[in-house]
């Protein structure tokens, strides 16, 4: 192994950092919310909307991110010039946020969905007959436990989120993994041992990193367990 | 460019049509990305060198995964790509070509350099054929092969054939008996610097044009590169660019096919 | 104040609730008795829409809802003019005690932080909990939750109290307590109704009782008349025990 | 762009001899990732001293690093290990003869075993420690709560999460191709590169990838419910 | 039969048994009374050893346990002469009434499917709740959970029972049903302990009274002795509210 090799291209693999915290950041979030919004639409069974929410879930847990990354970025302007409309000023970095969040979103919510009705109905009743609104009950006394049943599964949808950046290289926008995929491409192959050995240092130091939100999050929910 | 963003930028020649046109992303020498970040390689400045010949349009280069160049072509996003690509009766079926090919691709079989029972195609058979990418020319050729010979087949084996070092590797160490691929891809260097013993067959498979792959709506702008890779071949600078990227002039190899 | 109009409830098939007809005046405290499993807690999560009757009609004060076709923010309106006492507590597990009866003042009635606690704090010292403020609620023995759901509801000052056998985990000592608050705020005008299977908690403490059965009232009137001269001669075997329960 | 329909039912009908293999496949790693996952958790949730920090360390690895990694790693270490041990014992094989399907196998099960150590253990919070109770005092030894009672009541959580991982195995699997087992999508690839139809070819995957998410959420959906009967809600 | 010696529990810093030291034979039935929060649920879990002691040890029948020593295995092996009836009824509630009371049957004691059932629904119609057996715990009101409860437990047949607070949510009627059900069992030389705060009912289902408060045994004796003429002060003023509970 090449140590000289290694410490060459770990500022460069470093430099993709941003884009790639910046993607995971923003779409762990903007997914969140959405797995918030369809799982409420699937559990409150709306009709209609509930079953295209169950198709949207199902296609999007079981097909591979390529093809959500080709059907945003290749497919959705296709759709929209049918009505109209251009789109392709859009930025490849908002594409690609749109097709993570999409998949992401579908996963989280049937993380979420199982620890939502985890969650005995007495508490339900019990925040409704203090005389809090729906929003309320679930903000205040459902959400929080919640939580403690979906941390660790979020934990291990977070660091998947962070893996599946590396989808984006396809439309050659480069996070760690393109960047990897570069040197070993640029060298040959010749040292495809160092490029793994520095990257699987900074994922695994990216994914420390979240598992650490996650844990303090869990500690923060979870004290009424003991 | 690989540092933008905007898959259309405006143009900055006010009538020209600015279009979006796709290279690989990770293909060293025809595109890739080099040590400075930039986009660099024997494709990216031929399209360059096009780009200043035509005057009527722009073009946006995007960097982009060789599948997703082909959706990309296909849902209308990419004008064309550039990634030496082979023709064939499918692709023509779905594509414009320009008259001309951009490019050459020499493809050899590489064997151990002291295993001298390999010379062509017909040797292949019963032998163990390093496995072929699925997305590849190589693949096509060797099931045209087996198409053609019903009673002598070559075993395709199908994975991911590993990168380029790993390929001869294995050839090295006795894994795989013969690689088949293009030569313009680093093999030589690949072998010295490796200090492999791994040598290509002297005679070529093929020696295939290759093309710039345009979408099918794409007339206007198939007639403009055709004049314009007419232009660059005439004044030599296509072999200039191949004496650049591949160290010899490529052009100058008798096409096969 | 509450007036309630042909309440039906039916759960699978099996009614459970089948045509209660009730009026109560502003406030009286009612004590519902009747055998196990008679209707009366499923009567009380009518009242408080925590389950929507099928047939019939709810007042309370001067709002009146049609069970066929109430809305979500009728049922909430409905709602805040009452507090609910759990047959099991239904404490909010993850809050502590002191913050379980804070919750409804500061997010429902939007009181300050400062003045949610101290009101909370004086509930709580009024069922003798104040050492245990800072506990979860699993932490707490079942006589203790109980007084805390007391508390929680208490902290509200509903105009109505809905409790569902609110002494069943307490001693006579703990019993008696609780009755001397429930009388005290029933002094204060608030309206009670209290499911109840301790005849003699239901006898002091209310001035109006019903006798439930199968879903049915089989009797009401004031406890003198219940308990001592019952009209029904299901009402008298079961308010006999109460002379002689074990005997 | 024109489609071209009769190429895209070929295609599925190439893609879908790839998927018993590719299901099979699947589950083995699921229900080996599951097995191991339940120990891994359980050892987190007892907080065995030093076992669980090991534990940890093994899981934030595995979890952390890429895919392609492990299996680089494992198909580096895992022949070579493999066959000078087999010498040791007196058998000759050599390291490119070890079977592809194995290094799938390890690597995978691996990385689902750190994987659903963290879903085990998000479903065993949802337990209500008073139902734990009620088996020991009815005489129960801890195994017998535990398959009777406990784990009867985190599946209603643990399940859909358990699908989720069972669809995102049968994708990874894809990635499995480097080191030479055909997936799905490996076939339609193939597919695509002889007929130069790509649209064609990716849509007859999804829509077999889609196809399996639909039978596996019948079945699922089944369990699901009955594990919800007389559950709060 | 059984025999506490110096049993203490702390739950953090908070000593909730102080050393608790008791004797009981075989075939007596002990009332366990005493205010809310004492100490009386902790004492029935640590002989179930649900709660670990921190101190003391524990006999049932032949075997004697040190709380500081003892193994998983003891643990079961002393749990299974014994069988719990909880303050909160906690039935499975991902199984219905009859699985819930079979359970115990199959599981521990190996009884064949049918035998189990036989069983079960005996002591399921012992508490009237037949017409519930395929009825999940959600859909069943507060007193017939508990009556349930007291069915799984009973159908154990077990060395000791031990319930906690058994008629709490069952009203006179019912009450009665379930003091003679014990009645009748403790006559089989079934061991009970009870935990309960009806003194009505400690009265007459007992012939041994405990009193505890705060974590001591305050008094103990006949039920006579203990609700007529008491030794301690803090006993007769306990037990005095029997006497005219709400006056
Ligand atoms: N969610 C439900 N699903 C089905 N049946 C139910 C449900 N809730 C209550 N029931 C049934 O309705 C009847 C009345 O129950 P309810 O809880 O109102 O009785 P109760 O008078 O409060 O009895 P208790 O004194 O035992 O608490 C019972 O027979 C019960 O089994
Ligand atoms: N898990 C726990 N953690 C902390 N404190 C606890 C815990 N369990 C019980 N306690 C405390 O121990 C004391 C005794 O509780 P216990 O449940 O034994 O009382 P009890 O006599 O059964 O009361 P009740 O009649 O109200 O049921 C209470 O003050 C309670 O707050
Ligand atoms: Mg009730
Ligand atoms: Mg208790």
């Amino acid at each position: 192994m090449d140590l000289e090799f290694i410490m060459n291209i770990f500022p460069t693999l470093l430099k993709t950092l941003p884009l790639t915290i910046y993607i995971v950041v923003v779409t762990a979030i903007l997914g969140f919310l959405l797995a918030v919004i369809v799982t409420a639409i699937r559990l409150k069974k709306i009709p209609v909307i509930s079953q295209l929410m169950d198709l949207y879930t199902s296609f999007m847990r079981s097909t591979p991110g390529l093809i959500h990354i080709f059907v945003v970025y290749y497919g959705l302007p296709v759709l929209f010039r049918a009505i109209g409309i251009d789109i392709n000023f859009i930025s490849r970095v908002t594409f690609s946020i749109t097709a993570l969040v999409l998949y992401n979103g579908a996963f989280v919510s049937e993380i979420l969905r199982p620890s939502y009705l985890a969650v005995p109905s007495q508490q339900h009743e019990a925040a409704t007959s203090v005389g809090m609104t729906n929003w309320q009950k679930h903000i205040r006394v459902i959400f929080p436990q919640v939580l403690p049943i979906a941390l660790p599964s979020l934990g291990n949808a977070l660091i998947d989120l962070l893996k599946d950046t590396s989808l984006l290289f396809l439309i050659g926008l480069v996070d760690i993994m393109g960047q990897a995929d570069i040197i070993i491409a640029n060298t040959l192959g010749v040292y495809q041992l160092e490029v793994y050995v520095t990257i699987a240092l900074i994922y695994w130091g990216c994914s420390i990193l979240l598992e650490q939100v996650i844990r303090f999050l869990e500690k923060k929910t979870g004290k009424y367990l003991r | 460019g690989n540092g933008e963003d905007m898959a259309d930028e405006s143009s900055s020649n006010g009538d020209a049509t600015t279009v979006t046109v796709a290279v690989e992303n990770a293909s060293n020498p025809l595109s890739f990305t080099n040590e400075n970040g930039e986009l660099d390689g024997y494709e990216v400045e031929l399209i360059n060198l096009l780009d200043e010949a035509i005057d009527s349009y722009e073009f946006n280069i995007e960097s982009v995964d060789a599948e997703a160049a082909q959706v990309g072509v296909d849902t209308g996003k990419y004008a064309f790509i550039g990634g030496g690509l082979f023709k064939n009766s499918e692709r023509e079926e779905m594509y414009l070509f320009p008259e001309e090919h951009t490019g050459v691709s020499i493809i050899r079989i590489y064997t151990r350099a002291d295993d001298d029972s390999i010379q062509t195609l017909d040797d292949l058979v019963g032998k163990t054929v390093h496995p072929v990418t699925p997305n590849g020319g190589i693949f096509n050729l060797l099931t045209d092969y087996n198409e053609a010979h019903p009673d002598a087949q070559i075993d395709i084996q199908l994975g991911e054939s590993g990168n380029f070092a790993q390929r001869f590797q294995a050839l090295n160490d006795g894994v795989s008996d013969a690689i088949v691929m293009p030569s313009n891809l680093g093999a030589e260097e690949i072998i010295t610097e490796l200090n492999l013993n791994v040598a290509p067959v002297e005679e070529p498979v093929q020696v295939n044009p290759t093309y710039l792959m345009l979408a099918q709506d794409q007339d206007d702008l198939k007639t403009e590169l055709d004049k314009a890779i007419n232009e660059l071949r005439e004044n030599g600078e296509l072999s200039a660019l191949s004496e650049k990227w591949y160290g010899e002039d490529m052009f100058q190899y008798e096409i096969t096919e | 104040m509450i007036n309630l109009k042909g309440i039906e409830k039916t759960f699978d098939g099996n009614k459970v609730l089948k045509g209660i007809n009730l009026e109560i005046k502003s406030g009286e405290v009612v004590a519902l008795i009747g055998p196990s499993g008679t209707g009366k807690t499923t009567l009380l999560r009518t009242i408080n829409f925590l389950e929507k009757a099928d047939k019939g009609s709810i007042t309370i004060d001067e709002l009146t809802i049609d069970n066929e076709q109430v809305s979500e923010k009728d049922m909430i309106l409905m709602r805040r003019q009452t507090a609910m006492v759990f047959q099991n507590y239904n404490l909010f597990r993850n809050k502590t005690i002191l913050e379980n009866v804070m919750e409804g003042l500061i997010v429902v009635q939007k009181k300050s932080k400062e003045e949610a606690e101290k009101i909370a704090r004086q509930e709580i010292e009024r069922v003798g909990l104040l050492d245990k403020v800072e506990q979860y609620p699993i932490e707490l023995s079942g006589g203790q939750q109980q007084r805390i759901g007391i508390a929680r509801a208490m902290a509200l000052h509903p105009k109505v109290m809905l409790l569902d056998e609110p002494t069943s985990s307490l001693d006579p000592e703990r019993s008696l307590e609780v009755l001397k608050v429930l009388q005290k705020v029933a002094k204060t005008g608030m309206t009670m109704v209290i499911a109840t299977h301790e005849m003699d908690f239901a006898k002091y403490v209310s001035n109006h009782v019903v006798f439930m059965e199968n879903g049915h009232i089989v009797e009401e009137g004031s406890p003198e008349k219940i308990f001592t001269d019952p009209s029904q001669e299901r009402t008298k075997q079961f308010v006999q025990e109460l002379e002689n329960p074990f005997t | 762009m024109n489609f071209d329909f009769q190429v895209m039912f070929e295609t599925i009908l190439i893609v879908l001899q790839a998927v018993p293999r590719t299901f099979l496949i699947a589950f083995l790693i699921l229900l080996v990732g599951i097995l191991f996952g339940g120990i891994i958790a359980f050892i987190k949730i007892k907080q065995v001293p030093i076992l669980s920090q090991i534990i940890n360390v093994f899981v934030s690895y595995v979890r952390g690093v890429p895919l392609i990694v492990h299996l680089f790693v494992v198909m580096s270490s895992l022949p070579e290990g493999a066959s000078s041990l087999l010498k040791a014992v007196g058998f000759e094989m050599q390291p490119h003869e070890f079977p592809s399907i194995l290094i799938v196998l390890v690597t995978y099960s691996f990385l689902e075993a750190a994987i659903q150590s963290e879903n085990i253990r998000g479903a065993f919070q949802s337990i209500d420690p008073q139902q734990i109770e009620a088996g020991l005092s009815i005489g129960f030894t801890r195994r017998q709560n535990l398959r009777r009672i406990i784990i009867p009541q985190a599946m209603a959580v643990a399940l859909p999460m358990f699908l989720n991982a069972l669809l995102k195995i049968i994708k990874a699997l894809s990635l499995a191709f480097t080191v030479g087992a055909v997936d799905i999508m490996a076939q339609a690839r193939f597919a695509a590169a002889l007929s130069s139809r790509y649209l064609e070819s990716y849509i007859a995957a999804a829509l077999v990838y889609w196809f399996i998410c639909g039978i596996l959420l019948i079945v699922f959906n089944k369990i699901e419910k009955r594990l919800q009967l007389g559950s709060t809600r």
